[in-house]
C-alpha cells in the first residue's frame, strides 16, 4: 500500500490502509500524502471510545491514480477534547470539524466557524457523545409536549 | 347628449366587457385542456377557471402590503377593460372610433404598469426582479409588434383600428391583410410577438416559478390573484382580438342583417384559433432566459417586420 | 409699465445678495410674479382676456446709440406661457432648499430677467444681449456645484452656442444691413444659408440634439436641484423658441431649402431629434445615479420636440409645442422631487434609495404623477402630444423615425418604473426620513397641476397655440374642448377617462367584496425563512437592467463622448506642440524676432 | 410573527356554500417538500396520475396556496421554517401529512431533533399513512380532503386560530429544546396532593 510505504507505518485492513499517529504528526503526514496522489481528502469521522475516555478522529484520503484508501487515525482524550484544526490543507475540513464539535464537542483550536451548525439553539450537551441518553431525552422532551385537545366536533 | 343613446351604448360595452372576460376564462380553461392532451394527460375541466376565479375571490383573508399594493388590483382589471373596449370587436365598433392602434398600444401599459407598482411595494426581491424582466421583455417584443403596426398604418394610410378593419372587410375574405405577402411575413413577425404579449411558455421569463417563485405575483393571493386571473383572461382576449383586426379584418366577413352575429362567431372562432396555435408554440416549447428572448425579437424578429416594412413602403411609394 | 418691470427685476436681484436666504426667497417668489402679471395682462389680445392692467406690449431701450425693439408676439406669449410659471414655484421650492443665501436667488432673477428680455426681443442684437446675459447667470448658477467636468462642459458648450448665434447674426446684418428681425426674409443664397444654419446649430446646443448634449448629463447631474429644474424644464425650451423663430417664424426653412434642393433639411432635425431619443432612452434604462438618468431622459423626451419641428407639417408642429409643454411641467416635477429625496436622505445613488414612498406619500403621488405624464399614459396630457408626434410621422410616411420614436416611447417605460421602484418603493431603508417640507410640497403639485387640466381639455392646449402657429402661418388641426381630430384618426381624451371610471367599477366591487389585512414588510415570502433570523437584503434595485445592459453595453460604449474624447485629445497634442516655442530663454525670442524680420524682407524683395 | 393578533376571528359558518364548493374543486398545494415524499409528487403530477384533473395544482408561494404539503419527517429547525410558510398562506388553508414520519416520529422515533406527533405544532387535517405512501394514496388523500372540505370536517385552519396561543407554546418549547425533567413532574404532583 502506497501510503503505508510512504509513512513508514500502519497495516492494511480490508483492502485500505489504517495508520495510526499521535495528534503532532497528522499535519505533516496529510501535506506527505497530498502532495504525492492522495489529493481526494474523503471526510473526517469520529469515534466515541466511551469505555475506553478517547475520541478516534479518523481522516479519510484517497488516492484516484492508485485507487488507494488512506485512514489515518488520532486518538484524544475524551475529557477535555482538544484538536489542532487542518483546514488550512483542505477548506472542506473546516465543515466537517463544526459538525464534530456540534455532536461529541471535540474543540478544534485555529477553526473560527464553530457556531452552531445543524440544531439550531441546542442548550444540551453534543448529542452524538455515548453518554447522552436519545431516547430518555426524546420521553423527556417530546413526550412532555401536550397534545392540544379541544372539543371534538372541530375536526380530526 | 340623449340619455337613451348613451344608456344603449353603456350597456353594449357593459355586455362585451362579460363576454370578453368569460371566453378570456373558458380559453384558459380549454387552453389548460389542450396543453394537458399534449402531456399525454386528461387535464382538467373546460370551466376549470371560473372555480379558480370564485376560490380565490372567495378566500376569507387577504393579506395585502399598504395602499400602493392595491393600486395593482385596481389598474389591472380597469385598464385592460379600457382596452378592451377600444377594440372593434367582430366588426362592432365599441368606442374604436374614439381612439387608435397607438392609444390601444399605450392603454395595454397601464395594467402592467399597475402590477409593477404593486410588486414593488410588496417588498420582495422576488417581485422586483420579475417586474424588471416583464419591462425588458415589453421593450424586446414591442419593436417587432411596432414595425408590423407602423406597415400596416402606412399601408391603409391611418391609424385608427375601425377603418383597418373596414378597409379589410370591403369584399370578405380576399381583403384581409394576411393574404397579401408582405403582410404575411408582418403578420408572423406580430404573432411571435403575440406569443410575448401573452407571456405564453417560451416567454413567461417574468412569472417563472421555479426560478423567482412567479415574480410579481410573490405576494399576490385571495382577491388579488383573482383579479389577476382576471386580467390575464381579458388581455388574452383584447390582444388576440388585436392582431385579428390588424391582420385578419377583424372577423367581418358579412354584410346584411344577420351579419352582427356571424361576424362574431367568425372573430370567436379567429381569436380561438390564434390562441390554440399559442398554446401548442406554449406547450413544445421550454423558458428562454431574458437575454436569449431580448436577442430574439431585436435581432430576428425586428430583420423580418423590417422586411416587410421596406416591402410595403416601396409598394406604397410606387 | 414694462420697463418698471425691467428695472424692479435688476433691483431685487441686487437686493437678494445681500438678505438672508428666507428674506431674499420671498422676496425673489413675489417679484417673478411680476413677468406672470404681464403675461396674463397681455393675454387679452390673444382671445383671453384675463385682467387688464394697460402693461403696453412694446418698449424701446436705448442704449449707447442703439434702439433695443422689445415687443410681444403670438410665439414668444405661448412660450413664455411654458417658461416663466416656473420661477415663481421654483423660488416656492427653494424657500427651504438652501440653508445659506449664497445668491442662488439672484442669479435665478437675473436669469428670469434674461429670459423675459429674449421672449421679448423682436431685433437680433437684444435677442444676442439677452442670451449672452443668459448664458453667463446660468454659468454662475452652474459654477456653484464645482464640479470640474459640468462647469467646463458648459462653459464651452455655450461659447460655441454664442459664437454660432453671433456669426449667424454678423452675416444676417451685413447682408440687409437691419437689425430687425423681421427683416430676414429677403436672404438667401449662400450666405443665408450659412447664417441660418449656424444660428440654428447655435440654439441647437442649449435645445439639447444628440451631438451637441454632451454637456447635459454632467451638469443636470452636478448642480442643485432648483436650478436644474428651471435649466432642464425652462432653458431648452429657449433652445426650442430660437429654432421654431428662424426655421418657421422667419421661413429659414425656405432659404435652407432654395439653397441645397436635394438635402431635406428638416428631415436632418427629426433624423438627429429621434437619435437623441432613442440613444438617451437607452443610456438613461442603465443609469444608476437618479440624476444622470433624469438627465438622459430629459435629453431624450427633448428629441421628441426636434423631431415634431423636423416633420414640419401643422400636426407635427402642434405635436411638438405641446410635448414642450408637458416637458417643462413633468421633468421640473421629477427633478424638484429627486431634489426632496436628496434634501432628506443625502444620497443619489438609486441602489442606496428605496422604500420612501410611506414615509413621503405626497413626493411619491406627485413623482408618480410626473412619470405617468412621461411615459404617455392616456391618464395625463402626455399622450395627446406623442400621439400626435406618432400622427404627423405616419401622416408623412417616415418609415425610419416613427418606430424608433415608439421604441424610445416604450424604452421610457423602463426608466420611469426604475425610478418608482428604486427610490420609492421596496425594502425602506431609511428610517429617520420624514416628508418634505410644506413648499416643496406645494411646488410640486402646482406643477402637476397643467398636467391635470390638459388631459380633460387637450382642446384648450391647442387655442393657446392658435395665435403662436397662426403668426408662422401655420394653420392649427381641427380640435374641440375634448377631442383631437387628424386626418388619419380621433383621439377624444374624454371618452378614454370616463371609461376608466366606468371600467374602475368592477376593479372596486372585488376591491371592497372582502376585506384585507396589511401586514408589515417583515411578513414577506422568503422561501420559508423568517426575516428576523438573518435580516437579508430585500432590496432588488441594485443594477436593476443588468440583462439589458450585458446585450446593450457593447453598442452603447462608443457615445457621444468618445468622439469628443478624440477631439479633446487632438487639441491637447497641438497645444502641446506650441507650447515648446515658449521656451523661457531670451535669446530664443531674439532669434524669433530676427527671422520673423528676414522673412519679411524676403517676402519684400520676391513681390 | 403575531400573525392572527386582534384579528376578528374567521367563523367556518360565514362561508358560502358556493364558496365551499368552488374551494374543494380548485386545491392549490404550495410546493414545500420536506423529507422524503417529495419524490412522490412529480408522478401524482405527471400524465400517469395527473391530479390536475381534480383542478389540483402546484403554485410557488404559500400567498397562492391552500394546502400545505408535509411530505416527510420535519427536523425543529425545518418546522420553524414550515411554520413561517403555514402563517403566510391564506386560511381556509388545509395541511396534509404525508408517512408515518409525521404521525409518530416513523423511524426516527427515537432521534434527538426529528418532530415525532406534527399536529402538536400546527393543526393537520389529513394524515396518509405508509412510509411514503403511492401516487393512488396521494390522490385518494386529495379526494378525502374534498369529502372533509364538503362535511366541513376540514377546520384546522379554524382550529389554529381557536388554540393560537397553545401552539405558539408548544412551537416555543420545542424551539428551544425544553426539557421538562421527572423530578419536576414529581414535584408538581407533590405539590398538588399537599393543597388536596
Amino acid at each position: 500500500m502506497k501510503s503505508i510505504e510512504l509513512l513508514g507505518k500502519g497495516e492494511e485492513m480490508h483492502g485500505r490502509a489504517y495508520i495510526k499517529l499521535s495528534a503532532d504528526e497528522i499535519e505533516e503526514s496529510i501535506k506527505k500524502l497530498k502532495e504525492n496522489g492522495f489529493n481526494h481528502f474523503v471526510m473526517l469521522s469520529c469515534v466515541d471510545w466511551l469505555d475506553k475516555g478517547k475520541f478516534e478522529l479518523v481522516y479519510h484520503m484517497w488516492n484516484y491514480e492508485e485507487k488507494e484508501h488512506a485512514m489515518l487515525s488520532v486518538d484524544i482524550d475524551r475529557n477535555n477534547a482538544v484538536m489542532k484544526s487542518m483546514s488550512h490543507l483542505f477548506p472542506q475540513i473546516e465543515t466537517y470539524e463544526r459538525e464534530i464539535h456540534e455532536m461529541y464537542g471535540i474543540k478544534f483550536e485555529g477553526n473560527n466557524r464553530l457556531t452552531p451548525f445543524l440544531l439550531e439553539n441546542w442548550p444540551h450537551d453534543p448529542p452524538m457523545r455515548k453518554d447522552f441518553d436519545s431516547k430518555k431525552f426524546v420521553k423527556q422532551m417530546y413526550e412532555s409536549i401536550p397534545f392540544i385537545e379541544g372539543d371534538e366536533n372541530e375536526g380530526i | 347628449m340623449d340619455m337613451i343613446g348613451i344608456a344603449i351604448k353603456i350597456t353594449i360595452l357593459a355586455a362585451y366587457a362579460i363576454i370578453g372576460t368569460c371566453t378570456g376564462l373558458l380559453f384558459m380553461g380549454v387552453g389548460r385542456k389542450i396543453v394537458a392532451r399534449v402531456h399525454n394527460r386528461v387535464g382538467p375541466p373546460f370551466y376549470q377557471n371560473f372555480i379558480d376565479v370564485a376560490k380565490l375571490l372567495s378566500k376569507k383573508t387577504n393579506i395585502s402590503h399598504g395602499w400602493i399594493f392595491d393600486l395593482a388590483l385596481l389598474f389591472s382589471i380597469s385598464g385592460i377593460l379600457l382596452t378592451l373596449l377600444f377594440l372593434p370587436i367582430g366588426g362592432v365598433q365599441l368606442l374604436s372610433m374614439d381612439g387608435d392602434a397607438f392609444l390601444v398600444l399605450y392603454l395595454l401599459a397601464i395594467p402592467s404598469l399597475g402590477f409593477a407598482l404593486g410588486a414593488g411595494a410588496s417588498g420582495n426581491p422576488n417581485a422586483g426582479v420579475g417586474v424588471m424582466r416583464a419591462l425588458v421583455m415589453m421593450l424586446s417584443y414591442e419593436l417587432p409588434f411596432v414595425i408590423t403596426l407602423i406597415a400596416l398604418m402606412i399601408y391603409y394610410d391611418t391609424t385608427s383600428l375601425a377603418t383597418i378593419v373596414r378597409m379589410q372587410s370591403i369584399n370578405g375574405i380576399k381583403s384581409w391583410a394576411i393574404t397579401m405577402p408582405p403582410f404575411m411575413i408582418a403578420a408572423f413577425a406580430a404573432d411571435m410577438a403575440l406569443q410575448g404579449m401573452l407571456m405564453e411558455q417560451p416567454f413567461d421569463i417574468p412569472v417563472a416559478p421555479h426560478e423567482i417563485a412567479s415574480g410579481p405575483m410573490v405576494e399576490f393571493g385571495g382577491k388579488y390573484l383573482g383579479s389577476l386571473m382576471l386580467y390575464k383572461a381579458i388581455a388574452l382576449v383584447a390582444e388576440t382580438t388585436l392582431f385579428v383586426d390588424l391582420f385578419l379584418g377583424g372577423g367581418v366577413v358579412a354584410h346584411g342583417n344577420f351579419a352582427f352575429i356571424i361576424n362574431f362567431i367568425v372573430w370567436l372562432a379567429l381569436i380561438f384559433l390564434l390562441f390554440v396555435l399559442s398554446i401548442l408554440i406554449a406547450a413544445s416549447f421550454p423558458r428562454f432566459r431574458i437575454e436569449q428572448a431580448f436577442g430574439f425579437y431585436w435581432k430576428y424578429e425586428a430583420i423580418i417586420a423590417a422586411i416587410s416594412l421596406i416591402w410595403v413602403y416601396i409598394m406604397v411609394i410606387k | 409699465m414694462l420697463d418698471i418691470i425691467f428695472a424692479e427685476l435688476v433691483v431685487a436681484a441686487i437686493i437678494t445678495f445681500f438678505v438672508r436666504e428666507k428674506l431674499a426667497a420671498i422676496i425673489a417668489f413675489f417679484i417673478s410674479l411680476l413677468p406672470l402679471l404681464a403675461l396674463l395682462d397681455w393675454a387679452s389680445n390673444y382671445g383671453f382676456n384675463l385682467i387688464n392692467l394697460g402693461i403696453e406690449n412694446h418698449m424701446k431701450i436705448y442704449l449707447a446709440g442703439v434702439t433695443l425693439h422689445l415687443a410681444i408676439t403670438p410665439l414668444s406669449w405661448f412660450f413664455a406661457l411654458m417658461i416663466l410659471p416656473l420661477f415663481p414655484v421654483i423660488m416656492l421650492y427653494s424657500y427651504s432648499f438652501f440653508k445659506e443665501n449664497d445668491g442662488f436667488f439672484a442669479l435665478m432673477l437675473l436669469s428670469l430677467l434674461a429670459t423675459f428680455g429674449i421672449l421679448l426681443s423682436r431685433d437680433m442684437l437684444s435677442l444676442f444681449l439677452f442670451w449672452e446675459m443668459m448664458s453667463w447667470s446660468s454659468f454662475l448658477l452652474v459654477y456653484r456645484s464645482k464640479d470640474k467636468n459640468a462647469i467646463m462642459s458648459y462653459l464651452i458648450f455655450s461659447v460655441f452656442a454664442a459664437f454660432a448665434i453671433l456669426f449667424g447674426i454678423i452675416i444676417l446684418w451685413h447682408e440687409n444691413s437691419s437689425l430687425l428681425l423681421s427683416d430676414i426674409l429677403n436672404i438667401s443664397g449662400k450666405l443665408g444659408f450659412v447664417a441660418i444654419a449656424s444660428i440654428i446649430t447655435g440654439f441647437a446646443v442649449k435645445a439639447v440634439i444628440m451631438p451637441l448634449h454632451a454637456w447635459a448629463p454632467f451638469v443636470y447631474s452636478k448642480c442643485d436641484e432648483p436650478f436644474v429644474a428651471f435649466l432642464s424644464g425652462g432653458l431648452s425650451k429657449l433652445g426650442y423658441y430660437g429654432i421654431f423663430l428662424f426655421l418657421f417664424s422667419l421661413k429659414g426653412v425656405d432659404i435652407l431649402q432654395n439653397y441645397m434642393t436635394n438635402v431635406s433639411w428638416n428631415y436632418l432635425l427629426a433624423v438627429f431629434g429621434a437619435l437623441s431619443a432613442f440613444f438617451a432612452t437607452l443610456i438613461a434604462i442603465l443609469q444608476d445615479d437618479l440624476r444622470k438618468l433624469l438627465a438622459y431622459s430629459s435629453i431624450g423626451q427633448l428629441g421628441y420636440i426636434a423631431i415634431g419641428f423636423g416633420i414640419g407639417t401643422p400636426l407635427a408642429i402642434t405635436g411638438a409645442l405641446f410635448q414642450a409643454f408637458n416637458h417643462a411641467f413633468f421633468k421640473a416635477v421629477l427633478f424638484l422631487a429627486a431634489g426632496i429625496v436628496a434634501y432628506r436622505t443625502g444620497k443619489w445613488k438609486i441602489s442606496e434609495l428605496g422604500g420612501l414612498a410611506y414615509k413621503m406619500p405626497f413626493t411619491f403621488m406627485a413623482t408618480l404623477f410626473a412619470i405617468f405624464a412621461l411615459a404617455a399614459i392616456p391618464i395625463t396630457s402626455g399622450f395627446a402630444s406623442k400621439w400626435l408626434l406618432y400622427e404627423a410621422a405616419i401622416q408623412q410616411k417616415y418609415v425610419f423615425i416613427a418606430p424608433i420614436m415608439l421604441i424610445a416611447g416604450v424604452g421610457a417605460f423602463l426608466y420611469s418604473f426604475r425610478i418608482l421602484y428604486g427610490v420609492f418603493l421596496g425594502e425602506n431603508r431609511h428610517d429617520s426620513v420624514e416628508e418634505a417640507p410644506k413648499s416643496m410640497i406645494a411646488a410640486l403639485f402646482i406643477l402637476v397641476l397643467p398636467l391635470i387640466i390638459f388631459v380633460v381639455f387637450p382642446g384648450y392646449m391647442l387655442d393657446l397655440m392658435k395665435p403662436a402657429l397662426e403668426a408662422a402661418g401655420i394653420e392649427s388641426i381641427a380640435h374641440t374642448k375634448f377631442a383631437i381630430e387628424t386626418s388619419l384618426a380621433k383621439y377624444n381624451s374624454i371618452a378614454v377617462l370616463i371609461t376608466l371610471m366606468v371600467a374602475m367599477i368592477p376593479a372596486l366591487v372585488i376591491y371592497k367584496a372582502r376585506k384585507h389585512r396589511v401586514t408589515s414588510f417583515e411578513d414577506n415570502y422568503l422561501a420559508g425563512e423568517p426575516y428576523e433570523l438573518h435580516k437579508p437584503a430585500m432590496h432588488a434595485a441594485n443594477n436593476y437592467y443588468k440583462p439589458l445592459k450585458k446585450v446593450l453595453l457593447p453598442y452603447l460604449e462608443p457615445g457621444a463622448t468618445y468622439y469628443f474624447e478624440k477631439i479633446y485629445n487632438g487639441i491637447k497634442c497641438v497645444s502641446n506642440a506650441v507650447r515648446r516655442i515658449y521656451t523661457g530663454y531670451v535669446q530664443d525670442y531674439a532669434i524669433y524676432v530676427v527671422l520673423f524680420l528676414l522673412f519679411v524682407m524676403g517676402w519684400l524683395i520676391w513681390i | 410573527m403575531g400573525l392572527h393578533n386582534g384579528d376578528k376571528m374567521m367563523r367556518y359558518e360565514e362561508w358560502s356554500k358556493l364558496a365551499r364548493k368552488a374551494s374543494k374543486r380548485s386545491l392549490w398545494m404550495v410546493h414545500f417538500c420536506t423529507g422524503c415524499g417529495a419524490i412522490e409528487m412529480p408522478p401524482v403530477m405527471t400524465s400517469r396520475y395527473d391530479m390536475e384533473r381534480f383542478g389540483i395544482a402546484s403554485m410557488a408561494t404559500p400567498r397562492q396556496a391552500d394546502v400545505l404539503l408535509i411530505t416527510g419527517y420535519l427536523t425543529v429547525k425545518t418546522l420553524r421554517r414550515v411554520i413561517q410558510v403555514y402563517e403566510q398562506m391564506q386560511s381556509p388553508k388545509y395541511v396534509i401529512a404525508f408517512g408515518s414520519c409525521t404521525i409518530n416520529g416513523g423511524m426516527y422515533w427515537d432521534s434527538y431533533n426529528t418532530i415525532k406527533h406534527l399536529e402538536k405544532y400546527i393543526p393537520v387535517d389529513l394524515y396518509i399513512a405508509g412510509c411514503m405512501p403511492r401516487p393512488e394514496g396521494i390522490i385518494n388523500a386529495f379526494l378525502e380532503l374534498m369529502k372533509l372540505i364538503d362535511e366541513g370536517k376540514a377546520r384546522g385552519w379554524e382550529r389554529y386560530q381557536k388554540y393560537y396561543d397553545k401552539y405558539k407554546e408548544n412551537q416555543r418549547r420545542v424551539f428551544n429544546f425544553e426539557v421538562k425533567e421527572e423530578k419536576e413532574e414529581k414535584e408538581q404532583k407533590r405539590e398538588k396532593n399537599e393543597e388536596h
